[in-house]
């Protein structure tokens, strides 16, 4: 049967760590499998560095013509206006995990998203639970929004434990920076519990640095968004990783098959869908294990 | 080595110079041309309007750029000072001591310049009477300008809370005069009075001379550190106003707007044909050069070929062919 | 002097029918030249006659647009200046061509450094640079940066490191314009001993007795033609100077009376430039031409710089009679007190930009019209200036640096004058410029004290000094160590004052 | 692009020159004590040997960077350049095509080097035969590499797989000779090779005279063009090197590995003492400079006293804070 031409745009952060580029990897593979299911669709999939460029990108994917828009926005805020053009042009719009402060349906149809507070929870109170008297370093991300949502998270999380927080610097996401500065802080407290690095990508430095200090104070360390690496040590028991916490990169696969069931099968899709922030444990590990995303 | 390379080194009639001041509309049209075969929509009205329009920010930076370049001077503070001009502007902006929105936003964007001014005073006033080399200058109130707005937003984002004042705001950047947008208007008038000032004063004067040889202009009783820092002021006044239109646009900024816009101001001014060792200063072709690079952006997200993994290599890879046909343009006559 | 070599001796570089154009103009025209060993060929002419491009023809750093260049008698074509080199043709360049930031040593061998092992034999070299410059009759030091040193000092460092060179012909371009009279003479010297190894000298000098002293044969060119070419012994000086110039120009110095108010205009007491000038003395009257003599690196340049604020220094200066303090040029400018550089190509004029705009840098402000430049006017002042300081230049849009060297001195003076200045510090003002231009410029500063302003001269010519000033102060090792009028202005009181080699006449004589 | 006022850029005696070498010497010895202040463990042997061995990328492309920033070049693509090198040197080494580990990792390591080679060699002859201005020509090359290692990384991370030759590498940056860790070896055996070059050979004198003044190296027979490329091939031999002893530490990379190094790396150079206008090169004023930016951040971290929305901000003050007392040292006397 004849199929509609119909053009989904999605645009989405580059690839720039390995987060990104999990998002990017699940994008393109979702594109293909609805691009083959449906002979009639296009998806267009374009990343942008930063909010400036997400901007252009989104209105040159609206340029170009598309019934629907995914976007999962480098830094939601700034970038409203720009959806909200896309918006009130009369398209479809799916907003994918980074909310902005007035997240309603005036400014887009569907809402997909983990849940960066619940990240943040979730991991405090593991630490609250398995070792309620830790000291704790924490690693944060980069100066934006995401980042502070995780932290807000972590605090309620740790209240009313006696888990005292000794300290927060940024890591910038960055293996080398969170290196560098784990290496800091292990010069500057001669006793620290745990480390909490909010980013798997992070705790590669962060345990690169413990291993070289030769340090067997530190229990454990928590990570987050759920990368092969760290699911897989999981997995295999690694006293240091005992856990991780789940921030799928495949939620904008979620966005975009909901957005194609919305456009095809006239199912109107709309609202918010969160995913949670699980706990990943050596028992159930093995159900979030892709060994051939990048991420 | 021969002597026709030292030749070209050194043009010999005015002539030549006229050459290497077209090259870069010409490259402009070349691309133009490239994006047109990449994509119909590429040339239609809707599409050149938009990439024209969020130019602006880049290209009125650019053209500050353009003042401390041909004085031989660098900033790579400008895109931090977006990010903490548009915060503090924000924030006054949300403070609510002016009740009327109007007012209140003529105050803000008034504010808005007066620190872009200040900002680029500090910049000005290290470089020249502190001594030191712009680039480390620069880069140092990078970090500074950019580590106050962290503090400012605490991490997160500051966001323009009033509605009204938003509405009020909104068509500075989405509006149209005559059915042209406004930030084409602000890039062409800022980049006209630029022009005028560089051309025809007496104070661009000064600048071309103080970049050319910095000898040679206090030996003629120009006064350097004046007028370099005025450069720097100029610089800070064309970042404000730059702000002016972004904070319409997005209604909010956090302390990673503006990352890595000092590289592509200064790439915009290099390209449209402004040496970096100062002494000469090429607006209209700074203008040209900030098109360049957003048109450069517009054409690989409009064309389907390349994957989105190689969009940076391929960026790069066109700035430099650019810079080629314009070498070879000027070389030959 | 030596005999000519004969003309059966055989010719060791011959330019024929050479032509050279920049863009339309042409600057040389079927030009034609012998040198033999053991020769000095003099070149002369007038400001931008065409000497400068002639000897770069010559020596490959431009090829001619027409015409031949034999050696041995076989037409060559250079692939450029290191290719002549390797063929032992070498030029010292009238503009400095030294790497700043190398040391004496390193830039006279550079490109052939000696090698020792892996590494560069850095104490050879120092060795070779200092016998070198001792040869030159100079003590610089060879572990000394060149961008700390003097014109005339780098001037020095490059004919040493020509010389350096296994040489056949060797270009002389001006070498002698900014040295003193003692090395001038070393110089010579250095010259009359390569000659007689058998090496071809070209010489090109606006100095005629120096030509008078030094050539065997003298070519005269005029706009880009030759006049003539004679052996030394047919002409005297005056002779040259009327090929040169086209008419007589027999009284050099302008008859004036000494200025006879004794108005002190500018007095400078205990003046301290840290370096370079100690406890310096001085008053100037108005209307008077007061001239600064010294040998090269007496600090004459750095006591005039620190008093007009380019420079930090310390002491008293009373303008009028006022206390006075320059922070900078510009201050002292709008004191209506110019101070002209020697060094025009770093400190004088933008090489790379237009003749209007060098011109009117400094005074743009007389240009403006409401906010803008006028750039009409501006045009009519270069008009002016050309026609009044015999700018000659082909085109008006050329670059400064497009000027022959003795044209870029013309614009420079024209650019101070267009301050209107009441006191004038010209610094060596016809350094490198042609006898004819020479009786203009001393002309137009008669003129100048004649209007009742006040000048003073720095001057590495004694004739010079002594021709045009009222009073001439000396100075030695950055002290003013005194002052010479009247019948006593003499070169040879001064070069007793300047060198201090008869202490007798010293302490007694300080002003 | 200096400001520094004639009189203070060409100083009058051969003191003034020791001085303004010695300088970067006093800042980082002011540091020191600064740190000491901080807290206790800072001046510990523990912690310098971290931040020493941490400051090797940085302080071995700086090196690099010494030699084309001397010449009068630039070359910003550095960062983009290890990320590229080291991504190509893993993937090479999970190839397997080599059985034996050792074997391999020899090839992976001379792979790298001569990876590192080429890229300098590409960008020198942009900017040499190309005639790019260097700023423009590394930009674009920047966004080449960093595009190149974006796809071949597919945007993650790429890693050695091999836990054999992971083994056998690791001591290249975790190990020690003679209780000295090898990565600080490595930056003083680079700098005493690079210093040697750079002062006592030919090629060294060459290239200083290349910046000093390009046509007075023409004219002394230099092959301008040839230096400057060299210039630019031991710079990517330099971070080759860097990559070298970057793979071992975390045994991956990713398309952000060494993002912002080319501006640390220049500020490196900049605060020893090397002049961004070419003509002067310090090979150890650069050591110390890597010394220096590596110890501000370490005891950023290390005291109580700042906020961390904040340190960006001290880090950057605190650079120009000691340039500034560098400025005032070499003006004295
Ligand atoms: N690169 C150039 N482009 C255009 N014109 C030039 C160039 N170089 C020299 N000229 C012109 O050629 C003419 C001859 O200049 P040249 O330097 O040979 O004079 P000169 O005889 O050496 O004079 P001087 O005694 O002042 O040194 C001048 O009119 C000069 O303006
Ligand atoms: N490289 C140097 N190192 C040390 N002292 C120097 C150096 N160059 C110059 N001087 C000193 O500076 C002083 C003046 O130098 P300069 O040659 O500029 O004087 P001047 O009288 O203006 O000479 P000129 O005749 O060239 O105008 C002298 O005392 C000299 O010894
Ligand atoms: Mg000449
Ligand atoms: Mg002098």
């Amino acid at each position: 049967q004849e199929e509609k031409k119909v053009t989904i745009g999605v645009s989405i952060p580059a690839a720039d760590h390995g987060w990104t580029a999990g998002v990017v990897y699940h994008a393109e593979r979702v594109a293909k499998l609805l691009m083959e299911e449906h002979p009639g669709l296009t998806v267009l999939v374009k990343t942008s560095a930063d909010p400036a460029t997400q901007a252009n990108a989104v209105q040159d994917l609206a340029v170009q013509g598309i019934d629907a828009l995914v976007i999962l926005p480098t830094d939601p805020d700034p970038l409203v206006n720009a959806i909200q053009q896309v918006k009130d042009a009369g398209t479809f719009v799916a907003l994918v995990d980074r909310a902005p402060s007035n997240n309603d349906n005036g400014v887009r149809d569907l809402y997909v998203a983990g849940n960066n507070p619940a990240l943040g929870r979730v991991a405090g109170e593991y630490i609250a639970a398995t070792t309620p008297d830790a000291k704790v370093a924490v690693i944060r991300g980069l100066p934006i929004p995401i980042d502070q949502q995780r932290q807000d998270g972590f605090d309620q999380g740790i209240e009313g434990s006696n888990v005292e927080i000794l300290e927060r610097q940024y890591g910038n996401w960055n293996r080398d920076d969170a290196f560098r500065v784990t290496q800091d802080y292990l010069t500057k407290y001669p006793e620290i519990d745990v480390i909490w690095a909010q980013d798997d990508d992070m705790v590669v430095g962060v345990l690169e640095a413990i291993e070289q200090a030769g340090r067997t104070d530190i229990q454990y360390v928590v990570g987050g968004a759920g990368s092969k690496d760290m699911v897989k040590r999981v997995m295999d028991g690694d006293k240091m990783v005992p856990v991780d916490v789940l921030y799928p990169p495949a939620m904008i696969a979620t966005a975009m098959q909901l957005t194609a069931d919305s456009l095809y099968d006239q199912v109107p899709v709309s609202g918010e869908y969160i995913l949670d922030a699980t706990l990943v444990t050596k028992e159930n590990a093995e159900q979030f294990y892709f060994p051939d995303s990048p991420f | 080595m021969n002597t026709a390379a030292s030749d070209t080194a050194k043009p010999k009639t005015s002539r030549d110079w006229d050459l290497r001041a077209v090259a870069p509309f010409i490259a402009l049209a070349l691309l133009l041309v490239l994006g047109a075969l990449a994509n119909d929509n590429f040339i239609s009205v809707a599409n050149l309007s938009n990439v024209i329009t969020r130019s602006a920010f880049i290209a009125i930076i650019a053209l500050g750029a353009t003042y401390v370049i041909s004085s031989g001077g660098l900033d790579l503070s400008v895109g931090a000072m977006v990010a903490f001009v548009a915060s503090l502007m924000i924030l006054f902006m949300n403070s609510g001591v002016i009740a009327d929105p109007l007012l209140m936003l003529i105050a803000g964007m008034a504010l808005a310049l007066a620190i872009g001014a200040a900002c680029g005073l500090f910049n000005g006033l290290i470089t020249t009477v502190g001594q030191i080399e712009p680039f480390i200058a620069t880069l140092g109130t990078m970090g500074i300008y950019r580590g106050l707005t962290t503090w400012l937003s605490q991490g997160g984002a500051i966001t323009l809370r009033d509605r009204e004042l938003q509405a009020l705001y909104r068509p500075v950047y989405f509006g149209e005069v005559l059915g042209v947008p406004v930030p084409i208007i602000a890039i062409f008038v800022t980049a006209a009075i630029a022009a005028f000032v560089l051309y025809r004063t007496r104070y661009g004067r000064h600048l071309i001379a103080v970049g050319s040889n910095e000898d040679v202009a206090r030996y003629s009783g120009i006064s350097v550190k004046r007028v370099r820092t005025i450069a720097y002021v100029v610089q800070g006044l064309c970042v404000a106003i730059a702000v002016l239109l972004y904070v319409p646009r997005l209604g909010s900024t956090s302390a990673t707007t503006g990352i890595l816009w000092e590289l592509q101001a200064i790439t915009a001014v290099v390209v449209g044909g402004t040496a970096l060792r100062g002494g000469v200063g090429r607006i209209w072709g700074t203008v040209c050069g900030a098109f360049i690079l957003e048109i450069v952006g517009n054409i690989m997200i409009l064309s389907n070929f390349v994957s989105e993994y190689l969009i940076g290599a391929i960026q790069g890879a066109i700035i430099i062919i650019a810079m080629l046909v314009q070498r070879s343009l000027s070389r030959r006559s | 002097m030596m005999a000519a070599p004969s003309e059966k001796v055989p010719v060791l570089i011959e330019a024929r029918g050479l032509s050279k154009s920049f863009g339309p103009v042409e600057v040389l025209h079927e030009v034609g030249l012998t040198v033999r060993p053991g020769e000095v060929h003099a070149i002369i002419g007038e400001n931008g006659a065409g000497k400068s491009t002639l000897m770069k023809i010559l020596a490959g750093t431009h090829a001619p647009t027409r015409g031949e260049i034999r050696i041995d008698g076989q037409a060559v074509q250079f692939s450029g200046p290191v290719d002549a080199e390797h063929r032992g043709i070498v030029l010292v360049h009238q503009e400095i061509l030294l790497a700043p930031d190398l040391t004496v040593a390193q830039n006279i061998y550079l490109g052939r450094e000696l090698p020792k092992g892996l590494t560069v034999d850095d104490r050879a070299m120092n060795e070779g640079a200092a016998r070198a410059l001792a040869d030159l009759g100079s003590e610089i030091d060879p572990k000394a940066t060149v961008g700390r040193l003097s014109i005339a000092q780098r001037q020095l460092v490059q004919i040493a490191r020509v010389l350096l060179v296994p040489h056949r012909v060797v270009i002389f371009d001006e070498p002698t314009a900014s040295l003193t009279p003692f090395e001038t003479e070393a110089l010579l010297k250095v010259i009359t001993d390569i000659r007689a190894k058998g090496v071809g000298i070209l010489y090109i000098s606006h100095r005629l007795p120096e030509v008078k002293e030094i050539a065997d044969r003298v070519t005269v060119l005029r706009d880009g033609h030759v006049v003539a070419t004679h052996d030394v012994s047919e002409l005297e000086p005056a002779d040259m100077a009327r090929l040169m110039v086209g008419r007589d120009v027999s009284k050099l110095y302008p008859d004036r009376q000494a200025a006879a108010v004794q108005d002190k205009v500018l007095e400078v007491e205990d003046f301290n430039v840290p370096g370079y000038a100690r406890h310096a003395s001085f008053h100037l009257n108005k209307g008077e031409i007061l001239g600064f003599a010294g040998l090269v690196g007496a600090g004459r340049t750095e006591l005039m710089e620190g008093v007009v604020g380019l420079r930090r220094g310390s002491g008293t200066v009373r303008h009028l009679g006022q206390p006075a303090s320059f922070a900078d040029a510009q201050a002292s400018l709008k004191a209506g007190i110019a101070y002209l550089s020697e060094d025009r190509k770093g400190k004088g004029l933008l090489l790379l930009k237009d003749l209007a705009t060098n011109l009117t840098l400094a005074s743009i402000g007389k240009f403006v019209r409401g906010l803008q430049i006028d750039r009409k006017r501006e045009s009519e002042a270069l008009d002016a200036a050309i026609a009044e300081f015999d700018i000659r230049t082909g085109r008006k849009d050329l670059l400064a640096g497009q000027l022959s060297g003795g044209n870029q001195q013309k614009l420079l003076i024209a650019k101070m004058m267009l301050l209107d200045p009441s006191i004038v510090i010209i610094d060596e003002p016809t350094r490198g410029i042609d006898i004819g231009t020479k009786e203009q410029i001393y002309k137009f500063i008669a003129r100048l004290a004649q209007e009742g302003r006040s000048i003073i001269v720095i001057s590495s010519e004694m004739p010079e000094l002594i021709g045009i000033c009222d009073r001439i102060l000396v100075m030695r090792s950055g002290e003013i160590v005194g002052e010479v009028t009247g019948e006593r202005m003499t070169e040879n009181d001064i070069v007793v004052l300047a060198t201090g080699v008869n202490p007798g006449m010293t302490s007694g004589e300080a002003a």
